[in-house]
């Protein structure tokens, strides 16, 4: 779910964006050091990029109106770990913005926080403590999936709540509408998507 | 699943050969703005200005604009909502109860915050379609460099932009493939015919990755990639036309940021 | 013959891109081999994509079974029953993780009962020569593996036409011939098939009907005589001409004397050089002999070749190459086998056919066509079990 | 001639695969034009591989201008410098978002200053015809398109050998023309071109040397030729006879004389039968006017055609192809030109053929060659500005 351009007033995009470039500079700098120990990665990352983008511009089946959707970039949480997601995850959602219209420029730190950033490494977390207590393996795809989606939801609706807080009782009562507006499309979404990733690595597997 | 990008549109637009820095500085310009416009006028009065450029100049279909218009219609509108029935100030203009238990109000100073948000929304969007339909990305990796994105940035940039294209060929394939062959019936098909295709995806990609390390290594890959020629036809005059308009809207938004769309000043 | 699928009129425009189809008006008669032809990009393809309803036309009108056709949801799914669709690359239509998967997945989604779901997977993959190959993963097969796996993806919603986008591309020339006959196969097996390629060398025998395509429009259709010879058309779809036919215009351009019937393959050649330079040669022909792999126990027929001293052997479809296998005879010919025995025979060499099914009706007729056309007489011997 | 790489008993087993090469040897002279054809699987593409480093043998010994090579950095990058390697499908091969900034990567990876690049990229692209097209991204150009653009990238770093794999695979007549005429231009030009391919038509008239694979080993080499000449050989390799050839032969079971040069074009066949059956007509035959492209102003030729009262016009290479494009003249032929415009002067037809560089001696040379063999006399006249 992303946030059209012009939507985030100031100061709050920038805060986003603030926030985001550090975790864009840091992930950069771990790429660089990885690549120069081995330069084969790149073409490999690369590939990688492409696929979580079509990936996420693929419409999911049964879900009318969902736009891109953050699957991809939780594969490669998994695949590559958080930092370099999260530039992969920045290139990605740049493009998105300027091939689809999904999202914006000044929206793109808010964006890449929640879906390139937090909503990876919540589902990263989440399948790494569940890989440790040897959780059923499936079902810990699921659930990181699944996790990644609806945090990735949270933040947006706060995000939102926040550069718009309501008049009377400020920030609460506005994140609560926004967690309601879109969990209409928001919560089948994660279960469509945990069930999608639960197919793909049965798919991985049995090749 | 024939899909669109703007990108492709971009690449034969009527302003193709403008000078893209001049393009980026427009479309950028336009963006912060709109944002930070405190009033309605601007913005709107950016919505319209380069809706007609992007159809009169870079020719773009105007069926087809209309159509990227509405692509933002339904965040705008569920996103909306909550500004309109949360943020009130100002006086009553519609209200209803919901279950005896409380009420939802509209008032003055929601609608003008709405249409406000709106019209940022509507500005922000017309830009950032200005930006992608005049100005491809292959002209935008050099501007990158110029400006001195780091090299890592821009040539990951580069084998993700070629890839997306080559997957996004081939998952429209697997997918015709499959609906030929009656995939996609019920839920539970779906979403299996699905996550058969992104798996299939996934392995096609790993593959190429691999062949394009091959491809690389034959042709003495030492860690560089080329950039593209310079544009010759950068014009002063271009530039100039734009510092004019942006200093004209810049103007308009800094005339009218006490004007809201009912009249009452903001609280 | 009855028309299944017309298109009228039919116009296409791709979003964003080029007029793929600028008014085809095109006809599929049952029964029929259809081969269009034309260069890259001249809208074989889009063409085909309409006949399954995967493109809708931007205007025209498509008419199935006589009656204008609905893009409804139902009605998609009909016509795609009846009209299968066989991509040029297997890679991007065969992707479940092993073969049985893959084959299963149409009749799955046709609702079939698991019995039938097995039973049609189990005969489509008979039909290609694929069984034994279920529990395989396909990336593991060769490209000419991949395309019979593909093909019997298709066979197993058992589609009344059938569609190949390109079916030899990538495939080398044995891979190419195996494709080849499976079509033939098919075709004698009651099926309609069109194909779509810019291989003229493949379709000038192949097709009883060919499409000449160019630019969104249908140059030219008719048969392949009528087509090719028609050398500043072909000439303007970028296509070159069928090299036998080339040379043989080469010849009449020298004052050779021209033929009713052009010619088509080596025989067809070498006979129409013997009418018109060694007319008056009389000689003995060779023998064909037949036999129904039907209507024989494995094991007799090396007994049948020694007995009968045959210099060269052939074998039509996939049970009698498999049962040429299982008695370890060398097959001299698997491709255009009549016309390679009756070459034998007009050098007095005997030769063995092994087929089954309509294709012993096929091999009576086409010997029995060249007998009257060439006014020789070779003679056919068919096995009969004592 | 010398040689510039030897492969000495080559074996290489891919990991979890088959072995794919059984003990190659193998060695490429400068200047010659090799085929190495086989099925689908017969290790062709590894062997390829080898050629520049890009595997590495499990034994045997790769011998680079004499010396046995050293698999490090410095070397490998010297042997792909040398040795150019065009991929089956450019779009493995194609890495950069602009055709400019593909066509550079070489290059700039090579060290070049800017403006070496720059020259490099434009002269590339011009020898591929594909100038103008800088600043498309490969995604929406044409299969054949793409397919120049990848040879305009590896002869951007000006290779001395030229590796093709499959050069002509998906490509229609028209693309597949225009990709064999290039590799004669840059053979013309000096460079050493080997292709792997399944395509026996295509192959068969082409190369100077024919090397036969199947199962990772090489079964026989030698001219065209020798190689087709062996059926039993080549049924082996699971490949197909050509149809000229396949021809030729039943008519010498016929009964028809031998010749000593095997038949590889349509000509080659006209002249052949001519030859035996034609033998007391006494003909006056058409000339070939020659043209040479660096040697004349546009505007020109036109007028020489009027004058001249030419039935039939061939271009050979990028700049006369071009010149005709600039002053409308329709061309007749643009591939196989010298063979057709000899069969035009057969048929008592004059014609004229487009073209430069090296390429006028080579007209020059088939001709009187023909003449030669053939005992007749077709007449080149060569323009002179005035």
């Amino acid at each position: 779910m992303h946030i059209m351009e012009g939507f985030l007033p100031s100061p709050w995009w920038q805060i986003w964006w603030i926030l985001a470039l550090p975790c864009l500079v840091y992930g950069l700098y771990k790429l660089k050091k990885l690549l120069d120990e081995n330069r084969e990665l790149l073409p490999l990352l690369g590939v990688a990029g492409g696929f979580i983008f079509v990936l996420s511009a693929l419409k999911l089946p049964s879900v009318t109106g969902s736009c891109s959707h953050p699957t991809g970039t939780a594969l490669s949480a998994i695949t590559f770990g958080p930092w370099i997601t999260c530039v992969i995850g920045f290139i990605v959602l740049l493009f998105q913005s300027l091939f689809l219209a999904h999202g914006g420029i000044t929206t793109l730190g808010a964006n890449v926080m929640s879906m390139a950033i937090i909503g990876p490494v919540a589902g990263y977390f989440v399948y790494k403590a569940l890989d440790k207590i040897n959780f059923n393996f499936f079902a810990s795809i699921f659930i990181a999936a699944f996790i990644c989606d609806i945090v990735t939801y949270c933040i947006t609706s706060l995000e939102l709540a926040l550069a718009f807080p309501a008049t009377s009782g400020g920030f609460l009562p506005s994140l609560a509408a926004y967690l309601g507006v879109f969990a209409v499309t928001q919560i089948p979404l994660a279960i469509i998507e945990g069930l999608v990733f639960v197919v793909i690595f049965k798919y991985i597997i049995i090749l | 699943m024939y899909y669109e990008f703007l990108e492709d549109i971009a690449q034969t637009n009527g302003l193709r050969n403008v000078n893209s820095a001049v393009k980026v500085l427009l479309g950028l310009g336009c963006i912060l703005i709109s944002v930070s416009s405190n009033s309605f006028i601007a913005p709107l009065f950016i919505s319209i200005s380069l809706s007609l450029i992007i159809i009169l100049l870079a020719k773009i279909n105007p069926g087809l604009y209309l159509k990227l218009l509405s692509v933002p219609l339904g965040f705008a509108l569920t996103s909306i909502i909550v500004i309109l029935f949360l943020r009130n100030s100002g006086e009553v203009i519609f209200s209803l109860p919901v279950l005896n238990t409380f009420i939802l109000t509209i008032t003055s100073g929601s609608i003008n915050e709405s249409v406000l948000v709106l019209s940022r929304l509507s500005g922000g969007m017309c830009s950032l379609y200005f930006l992608a339909l005049t100005t491809p990305m292959t002209e935008m990796f050099l501007l990158a460099k110029k400006i001195h994105v780091p090299d890592v940035f821009i040539d990951l940039s580069m084998i993700i932009y070629r890839f997306i294209f080559v997957l996004i060929e081939e998952a429209g394939q697997i997918y015709s493939a499959q609906t030929m062959r009656l995939g996609y019936g019920n839920f539970k098909e779906s979403i299996n015919t699905f996550g058969m295709m992104a798996g299939s995806l996934f392995i096609n990609s790993w593959n190429k990755g691999e062949n394009l390390i091959n491809a690389m290594e034959t042709r003495c890959y030492d860690g560089k990639f080329a950039m593209l020629e310079e544009t010759p036809d950068f014009s002063i005059s271009n530039l100039l036309l734009v510092i004019i308009f942006l200093t004209a809207v810049f103007t308009i938004s800094y005339l009218t940021s006490e004007i809201s769309f009912l009249g009452d000043v903001l609280s | 013959m009855s028309t299944i699928l017309e298109l009228k009129n039919i116009k296409y425009k791709y979003p964003n891109g080029p007029e793929a189809l600028k008014g085809i008006n095109f006809r599929i008669d049952k029964g029929e081999k259809i081969a269009i032809v034309g260069a890259n990009g001249a809208g074989k393809s889009t063409l085909l994509l309409m006949l399954n309803g995967m493109l809708k036309p931007d205007s025209g009108d498509i008419l199935f079974t006589g009656e204008i056709f609905r893009y409804d949801r139902k009605n998609l799914r009909e016509l795609r029953r009846k009209v299968g669709f066989v991509f040029q690359n297997p890679d991007t239509q065969i992707i479940a993780p092993t073969v049985y998967q893959d084959v299963a997945f149409g009749p799955v989604n046709l609702g079939y009962s698991d019995d039938k779901v097995r039973s049609s997977v189990k005969e489509a993959l008979s039909y290609v020569g694929m069984s034994g190959f279920e529990r395989r993963p396909p990336h593991q097969l060769s490209g000419g593996e991949k395309k019979r796996v593909a093909m019997a993806g298709i066979l197993a919603m058992n589609p009344d036409i059938l569609v190949f986008d390109e079916p030899t591309s990538a495939l080398d020339p044995a891979g190419s011939e195996d494709v080849m006959e499976l079509l033939d196969e098919m075709h004698i097996s009651g099926k309609t098939i069109i194909i779509s390629t810019h291989d003229v060398e493949l379709a000038y025998p192949w097709a009883d009907r060919v499409v000449l395509m160019q630019g969104g429009r249908v140059l030219t259709e008719g048969t392949p005589d009528d087509v090719f010879h028609n050398k500043s058309l072909v000439k303007s779809a970028k296509l070159s001409i069928p090299v036998l036919l080339e040379l043989y215009e080469s010849l009449i351009e020298r004052g050779m004397e021209s033929s009713k019937r052009l010619p088509k393959s080596v025989l067809d050649f070498v006979h129409l050089l013997e009418r018109d330079l060694y007319e008056d040669l009389k000689i003995k022909y060779g023998k064909i002999h037949l036999i129904d792999a039907d209507n024989i126990e494995v094991g007799n027929i090396s007994q049948y070749i020694t007995k009968n001293r045959i210099s060269s052997i052939g074998a039509m479809g996939s049970k009698a190459k498999l049962m040429a296998e299982i008695e370890k005879i060398e097959l001299d010919f698997t491709y255009g086998v009549i016309d390679k025995c009756l070459l034998k025979a007009m050098n007095k060499k005997d030769s063995l056919i092994i087929t089954n099914g309509g294709m012993i009706k096929r091999v009576n007729e086409r010997v029995k066509c060249f007998n009257e056309e060439s006014k020789r007489n070779v003679e056919i011997i068919e096995f009969k079990k004592e």
